[in-house]
């Protein structure tokens, strides 16, 4: 479904901007029908990057990337609000994700309305209901910012937004990192339950190894923008073949 | 755990005003850590710990109203007026801040801002001050010194800033250090090498700490007693293996049970916000032991000589 | 940081002949026949009797009848080379008149805003800390009410108590620092809203940054941690307002200028403006537009040479 | 309830914004119902009371045509707010506009953009002002556009640094992920995040353009000799400070009152917009 | 990397050094270097000592224009009559009756040929001799330099026909060509005031003082008595004009003693300055007048309509509340002092029924009650527009906007910039235009009429009368001054019955003198002022 071909992402910087560092440097994979794809490494190693090339949000400098064969790049508005509905993404830290000044009433509505889910104002309300009881979200949280809520509801309600369009793929960019244990506990079996139900694939980019293995079938680890190893959960933790692997498993195994 | 214990605080709570109401954050904390003793506060964010740290070294905004009694080998530190705590703050008692990236300041050097503390406190000579703070990172683990020490905070990485506000804090042999959250936001190979060397840097000077926590592994490596808090109480209080291996309180269970490598089992519901609490023991909506005895009355956490390892739970 | 100085050179230069263009273009659409306001301010009086045949001959002298670009052309072609023209009512070069003019606007402008800096930065910093003290309250008020005097009030109700009635200082005038003081003191009140307002918000944005409190926790004093940590962060935007101070001082002030006989530009570039001699304008506009540039180019240096952010860029580790 | 209201209004930080709006009520009363009350011919002379002093029957005194200064003021408000406000508006749509774009295009765009507001900042607003009168002819819609024509660049500007500070942030691409549009994240996540820091500013000028309308009367753009509009009034009256300074002392502290009072308003609407400066419970 | 760093924060600090030091060193500069080129442009001598004589005072004047230029053919005015550098070949009294000054006299051979004989023994101020060839250089000079003298004089070109003779051929026959060498422009100026390439060096004259210095930047002339001046040298050693173009400013600086004579002091104050007892104020006509000027293309097409409009006119009030007795109500184009003035003439008269009668008689009519009269449904509605460079204009400008609303006419009032009247006029958008127009730029009574009668000049207006062309040619062809003064006063009389121009008030000037300043002597030609050299300044 999502393919990446050699992707590579450099920034120019330094005094005379004669500096290039490469963030993602020559990555290509593929990612098929409801998959569990992780995305491993240190922070820095160009993860992050990965998962916002994938979102559009940055444009790779060399390489392409393909969703059902169209590469991204070149697709038409009508085909790009497609790509939008149906490849979505969990960021880091979940209350700076939300506008300051918007209650959540409105941020709530906003999928809704971008892709007019709902015929009628009463319709949106019900699904709008119906996803606040899935997800155990007070009506209360109606009026409040963005600032007065906890991480963990914060996310919650950043996940109930994309389950609304109902996507094809779901990116979780280290989504959990800045939660406490038990609420990150919380929201990993929320989303597991939630991909399970709809068999949504999952590009799940973590550092926490333990997390991953709970996740996700396959990983790729990455150092330095470059994916030096790919396998199933079982072959990079049991049999890890790259020295880094290796370094990077038994680190965490103690 | 002998002679006189280097803090102690006497039924201490804290209230914020906001707007025309007031937030308890927290309420009644009773505990006593001795020298050369790490105690570890395990709590969900929201549970108020963070407040207590700053209460120890009265770094609340102005809006905080601080309950109770605090000591510091023995004398009463609440009653000091500004004036007097000023000397006691950075020599005596230090602080290791929480969020590194904004905590250290962008335009000057790093090793400048650890040379300060020594230069306040111990003896001001610059020479001997950096001296002191190139030991430091080197005990800290820093690359690449000493040209590190010119460095500024936007070229460190998470970590490496984190080691650097843990250098800031013990600069001028502190007794008490509070170090809040050493780990957070950090990637796993990083926050190994952290707990690594602030147990190392606790071990050689043999400094009184404050370790405040939500992650279970940092209070397993580092801690000799472990207090956990839950909406701004102290739930279970106990030594490190008691109180990891043989929970009480059900809040602790349910932490210990939600690691990654116990299979992920979520304690279910959210932590209470501090605005709308609820009545009797403030974990009974979320504990699968509730019973009504839970929900009217409150249970009380009494720390004595004999008994260690106590819960503020009826079924315990 | 040098390609930042270079690209903020370049963008200068197209400002300057951006800037002399479009006076050029606009100068010419005001009010008036070219030829003939220029009869008026040079041979005749503005009210005596015109003759076509004089408006014929200044037309062909000063060749005004070429098209407008044409005769920004040519005068653009003279500037590079250095030669700014001949003003058409002083008849004396341009470049002359202007060299000496500065002197005068600089050292009125830059007492005038030094005083300015030198009394609203230290309030601004003691009302960031103090906010919604009572100094709070009243520096707000004063702000606004300095923002809204009309200069010329405060002139001449200085003229009036200080020279007039007590004899201190001289209306006009050249020479002595007496001289100096009633025009900087008019100035300098237009200039302190700004820079008062500036360093209040920037200090109080930096008063609630996390790094306050670590200083806090080290043990230093209130005063301590805001001399050795707040302050230094403070001064990033309050230069950059400096810079635009400063960069408006060449502009001088016409009502100052007037009323104190005080020989600045901004005099000279409004009655050049008035009587249409288009090549002191073009010179006036060119030396205010290269003070403006100048004194950004300043700020940027200033601002690279504190943050280091800026000078080295992304971090490498 | 009532400590809700209390509160509300005369909290320490809320009490500039009450005084604000209670000067605003003031002068709005005096603009539109004051004509009706002293409605005397603000332009008839009438040279037997030359230059008289403040007094029980003319409150400011009357003026060098005898007219009395009071009813003149009145009656020059709507003018000369009317033209200020305007000057404002207009200036603000057009820098939010440009400064919109600038910050949100970024690149070319960006550059371009700037260096114009930045020929514009260094461009003396008089020749503009001259060029207006010289093609359209004197007039307060003129005068309203040549002093508009200069102060948008200020707004520009400011508009540009606060939609960067917006771009950079958090929300930004989390919005753009979630599929909104181009349209709808500036008017959704961009202006309401910057409208506040804009009112503040745009208020505080109030005061400046009404003076500068004073200064291009004098030109001939914009109101004329007999009309009782408050800039030409200050200017009108300069001559007579000595003998009688109530003349030019009168609408000056009409104008400085008006631009006092927008100014607390436009900071009592920054403050109430920008939930930063909310106190917060550090609960963690 | 160390180094890196170290060097970058160094090329920061580094540049700034360079960059603010270059600015102030320029300033400094300039001032120093500034100050030789004002120097080398006052005179090359050393100023000699200050003659110990009891007349070393010196005496302040605080000129109303600012001073942007000395060339003596340019700016005239200030070179000649305020600083009194220069002198011209005819001079005139009192009476505006031709005197001789550097010539002593002359004749016209024929209509175009005229020979000034030339006062012997006179010098320039660096020495050099006024002879016949320096003089007709002068003229040439003039005229070169300022074409408007071409226009104004008609000259072709002047020689020497003698050791102090000097003869003039003018183009087309001009009956007043000794009454225009009266003109400052005019005035004869030595070879040495230009350089070899063409360029100003000082202006050298043969007046009673001479040029010791000129500050371009600030505008200050500063000139020194000229001890070997041909005739009675004059009283004061040194005098300083400086330009202080805002009126107040003026006023403030004599009342603190700044500066010891000014003129056109703002109107209300001038009794306040004189009850000061360090100031003394005096009033005087001058030889300028407030004009209104008709629009007769438009309402004011009916005669009968425009006497209304004069004698509407209160010009008491306006001399008295207005100007403050700065002016006199005008009865005349001229003033009584000039020789060929029509004293019968009374324009004046204020007789408010007598207008209202004319203007029924002209079919002026409030039908509807109000108060603005109409005709065949169009209101009597014009704007009168007026500049702001003369201060007495606008006000003149609101007081005939009410006193013209008694008459029944509404009037809106525009004051422009002096710019942008021209084009104004043109548009036709307007229905009076109030001027302040100077009657003796030459001291000839035929000048002022041809620039505003003739129907060249009046048709843009809406007004052709050949009564006055007829006049016009008639007074231009009369070499005779006496048949002159006859034909100029005939023209005076129809102007008066026919007013398309109606005259307002005269164009008064108040003097400011602080009290050390006395023995002032009034000169009625001069444009603002002049004074006699034979002032006093007591301590």
């Amino acid at each position: 479904m999502l393919e990446f071909k050699n992707v590579t992402k450099q920034y120019r910087s330094g005094m005379f901007g004669t500096h290039l560092t490469k963030a993602v440097d020559d990555v290509s994979f593929c990612v098929g029908e409801n998959e569990r794809l992780g995305l491993l490494g240190e922070s820095g190693c160009g993860k992050s990057t990965i998962a916002q090339l994938a979102m559009k949000l940055l444009k790779p400098s060399k390489g392409s990337i393909e969703y059902n064969g169209k590469n991204i790049k070149h697709m038409s508005r009508s085909e790009m609000k497609n790509y939008r509905k149906n490849v979505q993404i969990i960021f880091q830290n979940p209350q700076q994700v939300f506008n300051p000044r918007m209650k959540f009433r409105e941020t709530i509505s906003e999928p809704v309305r971008i892709y007019n889910l709902a015929s009628s104002p009463e319709e949106e309300k019900k699904i709008i209901s119906e996803h606040m009881e899935m997800f155990g979200l007070p009506e209360e949280l109606f009026d409040r910012y963005p600032q007065e809520i906890s991480g963990g509801q914060a996310q919650r309600i950043a996940i109930m937004r994309i389950l609304m369009l109902k996507p094809e793929i779901i990116i979780a960019d280290e989504p959990t990192t800045m939660l406490d244990v038990s609420v990150q506990a919380q929201i990993l079996e929320l989303l597991k339950e939630v991909m399970d139900k709809n068999n949504i694939t999952l590009i799940f980019v973590s550092h926490d190894l333990d997390v991953v293995r709970a996740m996700c079938k396959r990983i790729m680890v990455i150092k330095d923008g470059q994916v030096v190893e790919q396998g199933s959960v079982d072959d990079i933790f049991d049999r890890p073949e790259n020295e880094y692997t290796r370094m990077l498993v038994d680190s965490l195994k103690e | 755990m002998s002679g006189e214990p280097v803090i102690k605080t006497e039924d201490l709570s804290v209230e914020f005003q906001v707007g025309n109401g007031s937030v308890k954050a927290l309420h009644d904390i009773n505990v006593s850590i001795y020298d050369g003793e790490v105690l570890c506060l395990l709590g969900e964010s929201g549970s108020g710990k963070s407040v207590f740290g700053n209460s120890i070294l009265r770094l609340h905004p102005d809006n905080a109203l601080v309950k109770g009694k605090i000591f510091f080998n023995g004398q009463e530190i609440t009653a000091l007026s500004d004036k007097e705590f000023l000397p006691l703050r950075g020599a005596q008692l230090a602080w290791v801040p929480q969020s590194a990236a904004s905590s250290l300041n962008p335009l000057k050097s790093i090793g400048k801002q650890v040379d300060e503390v020594y230069r306040l406190h111990v003896e001001n000579d610059k020479k001997k001050a950096r001296e002191n703070t190139i030991d430091l990172f080197r005990l800290l683990g820093l690359p690449r010194l000493p040209e590190l020490a010119d460095d500024y905070p936007h070229e460190l990485s998470g970590g490496m800033k984190q080691r650097v506000l843990v250098a800031m804090g013990t600069s001028a042999f502190p007794k008490f250090i509070v170090v809040d959250e050493p780990t957070k936001g950090l990637d796993a190979v990083r926050k190994r090498e952290v707990i690594k060397r602030i147990g190392h840097m606790q071990k050689t000077h043999k400094s009184t700490m404050l370790l405040i926590t939500h992650d279970v592994a940092v209070a397993e490596s580092l801690a000799n007693d472990i207090g956990v808090m839950y909406a701004g109480e102290i739930v279970e209080y106990g030594s490190k293996d008691e109180v990891l291996n043989s929970p009480k309180h059900p809040y602790t269970r349910g932490l210990i049970n939600a690691l990654p490598q116990n299979g992920f089992h979520a304690i279910k519901g959210f932590s209470p916000s501090a605005s709308d609490m609820p009545t009797g023991c403030k974990f009974n909506p979320r504990c699968p032991e509730c019973t009504q005895e839970c929900i009217d009355g409150h249970p009380k956490l009494i720390i004595s000589e004999s008994e260690k390892h106590v819960a503020r739970c009826y079924h315990a | 940081m040098a390609q930042f100085i270079i690209k903020r050179i370049i963008y200068g230069i197209i400002v300057i002949i951006g800037v002399s263009f479009l006076s050029f273009i606009v100068l010419s659409l005001a009010p008036g026949d070219d030829a003939v306001t220029i009869l008026t301010h040079t041979f005749i009086g503005f009210d005596d009797q015109i003759y076509q045949q004089d408006v014929n001959t200044v037309t062909n002298l000063y060749s005004l009848d070429r098209p407008l670009v044409m005769q920004y052309g040519s005068w653009l072609g003279n500037a590079i080379k250095g030669d700014w023209g001949v003003s058409y009512v002083h008849n004396l070069p341009v470049w002359q008149m202007i060299l000496g003019k500065i002197p005068y606007t600089l050292t009125l402008g830059i007492t005038a805003f030094g005083i300015a800096f030198v009394i609203s930065v230290p309030i601004g910093l003691y009302v960031a800390t103090h906010r919604n003290g009572v100094v709070d309250h009243v520096s707000r008020i004063i702000t606004i009410f300095f923002g809204s005097i009309p200069s010329f009030w405060l002139a001449l109700v200085l003229i009036l108590i200080f020279s007039v009635k007590l004899h201190w200082l001289p209306i006009t005038g050249m020479g002595s620092v007496r001289h100096v003081i009633l025009p900087c003191v008019t100035l300098m009140v237009g200039m302190i809203p700004s820079t008062l307002r500036i360093t209040r918000s920037s200090m109080s944005e930096v008063m609630g940054q996390d790094y306050m409190v670590t200083a806090k926790s080290k043990g230093l004093t209130e005063r301590q941690s805001v001399y050795r940590h707040a302050l230094v962060n403070t001064l990033p935007p309050v230069i950059t307002m400096a810079g635009l101070e400063v960069g408006h001082i060449l502009g001088g002030s016409v009502i100052v200028e007037t009323i104190f006989v005080w020989p600045g530009i901004g005099k000279l570039l409004y009655d050049s403006i008035i009587s249409k001699d288009y090549p002191m304008m073009q010179g006036c506009i060119v030396t205010i537009a290269i003070g403006y540039i100048v004194s950004m180019l300043v700020v940027d240096i200033v601002t690279a040479a504190i943050d280091p952010r800026i000078r080295l860029g992304g971090g490498r580790n | 309830m009532k400590k809700g209201i209390k509160s509300r209004f005369f909290s320490r930080r809320r009490s500039l914004f009450t005084i604000g709006i209670i000067c605003s009520v003031i002068i709005a009363f005096f603009t539109i119902i004051g004509p009706f009350i002293w409605n005397a011919d603000p332009t008839a002379t009438d040279y037997a009371n030359q230059c008289l002093p403040p007094s029980g029957e003319h409150w400011f005194g009357t003026d060098n045509n005898g007219r009395d200064v009071f009813t003149r003021v009145i009656s020059g408000a709507h003018l000369s707010i009317g033209v200020a406000l305007a000057v404002v508006g207009i200036g603000a749509a057009i820098g939010i506009t440009v400064g919109i774009v600038a910050g949100f295009a970024g690149g070319a765009v960006d550059t371009i953009l700037m260096r114009i507001v930045e020929i514009m900042l260094s461009f003396p607003g008089i020749i503009f002002a001259l060029a207006v009168l010289g093609t359209l002819g004197n007039g307060t819609e003129h005068q309203i556009i040549a002093l508009a024509a200069v102060r948008w660049a200020h707004y520009a500007r400011l508009v540009r640094i606060e939609t960067i500070s917006v771009m950079n942030s958090e929300y930004l691409p989390a919005s753009r992920a979630i599929g909104n549009s181009k349209l709808r994240i500036v008017f959704r996540y961009i202006l309401p995040n910057i409208i506040g820091r804009v009112i503040v500013i745009a208020t505080l000028s109030i005061g400046p353009v009404i003076l500068a309308g004073a200064s291009l009367s004098y030109l001939g753009l914009g109101a004329q000799i007999p009309s009782p509009e408050w800039g030409l009034m200050i200017n009108g009256g300069k001559e007579y400070i000595r003998q009688a300074p109530w003349i030019t002392v009168a609408p000056g502290i009409a104008a400085v009152f008006t631009a006092f009072s927008f100014n607390l308003l436009g900071e009592g609407i920054g403050d109430l917009i920008d939930p930063r400066l909310k106190e917060k419970a550090e609960v963690d | 990397m160390r180094l890196n760093k170290k060097i970058s924060k160094g090329i920061a600090i580094a540049s700034l050094v360079t960059i603010s030091g270059g600015f102030l060193a320029a300033c400094g500069g300039t001032t120093g270097e500034n100050k030789d080129t004002t120097a080398s442009q006052g005179n090359q001598t050393t100023t000699t000592a200050a003659s110990a004589s009891a007349g070393d005072k010196t005496l302040r004047i605080g000129e109303l224009w600012a001073i942007d230029n000395i060339d003596p053919v340019s700016d005239g005015t200030l070179i000649k009559e305020k600083a009194c550098v220069t002198e011209v070949l005819c001079e005139v009294n009192d009476k505006f009756e031709l005197q001789p000054s550097l010539a002593t006299k002359w004749e016209n051979k024929d209509e175009n040929t005229w020979v000034f004989t030339l006062k012997e023994g006179v010098k320039f101020h660096d020495g050099t001799d006024m002879d016949a060839e320096a003089v007709a250089w002068s003229i040439n000079n003039a005229l070169e330099k300022n074409p408007t003298l071409v226009t104004s004089t008609k000259i072709a070109k002047a020689e020497a026909t003698g050791a102090n003779e000097v003869t003039i051929t003018t183009e087309t026959p001009n009956a007043e060509l000794p009454e225009f060498m009266h003109l400052a422009n005019m005035s004869i100026i030595g070879k040495g005031t230009y350089d070899s390439s063409g360029n100003l060096v000082k202006p050298i004259g043969t007046g009673p003082f001479k040029v010791e210095e000129f500050n371009s930047s600030t505008g200050v002339l500063t000139i020194v008595r000229n001890d070997d001046y041909h005739s009675t040298p004059a009283s004061l050693a040194k005098v300083t004009i400086s330009g202080m173009t805002d009126s107040n400013t003026r006023a403030m600086a004599l009342e603190a003693g700044e500066i010891d004579f000014t003129c056109d002091l703002p109107f209300n104050e001038l009794t306040r300055l004189d009850e000061l007892d360090n100031v003394r104020v005096e009033k005087y006509d001058t030889a300028r007048i407030y004009t209104c000027q008709f629009n007769c293309k438009g309402l004011f097409g009916d005669k009968k309509v425009r006497q209304a409009t004069s004698l509407a006119m209160d010009r008491q009030t306006i001399s008295d509340k207005v100007l403050n007795g700065a002016g006199t109500p005008a009865k005349n184009i001229f003033t009584e002092n000039m020789a060929w003035c029509d004293t019968s003439i009374d324009g004046s008269k204020f007789d408010l029924e007598q207008a209202k009668k004319l203007m029924e008689e002209a079919g002026w009519v409030d039908s509807n009650g109000d108060g603005i009269r109409e005709k065949d449904g169009q209101d009597f509605e014009f704007t009168a527009i007026t500049y702001t460079e003369r201060p007495g204009l606008p006000l003149i400008a609101e007081a005939l906007q009410s006193q013209l609303k008694e008459l029944g006419m509404k009037v809106n009032v525009s004051t422009m910039d002096n710019a942008a009247i021209e084009e104004r006029k043109e548009k036709g958008e307007w229905g009076i235009y109030l001027a302040g127009m100077a009657t003796a730029m030459a001291p000839s009574s035929i000048y002022y009429l041809n620039n505003n009668y003739s129907s060249e000049k009046t048709e843009p207006i809406g007004y052709v009368n050949e009564e006055f062309d007829k006049l016009l040619a008639e007074g231009q062809k009369a070499f005779d001054t006496e048949t002159r003064y006859e034909v100029s006063k005939k023209i005076q009389k129809l102007a008066m019955e026919e007013l398309p121009i109606a005259y307002i008030c005269n164009y008064g000037v108040a003097y400011g003198f602080s009290e050390k300043v006395q023995n002032f002597k009034f000169n009625p030609t001069a444009h603002d002022y002049m004074w006699n050299t034979d002032i006093t300044i007591t301590d």
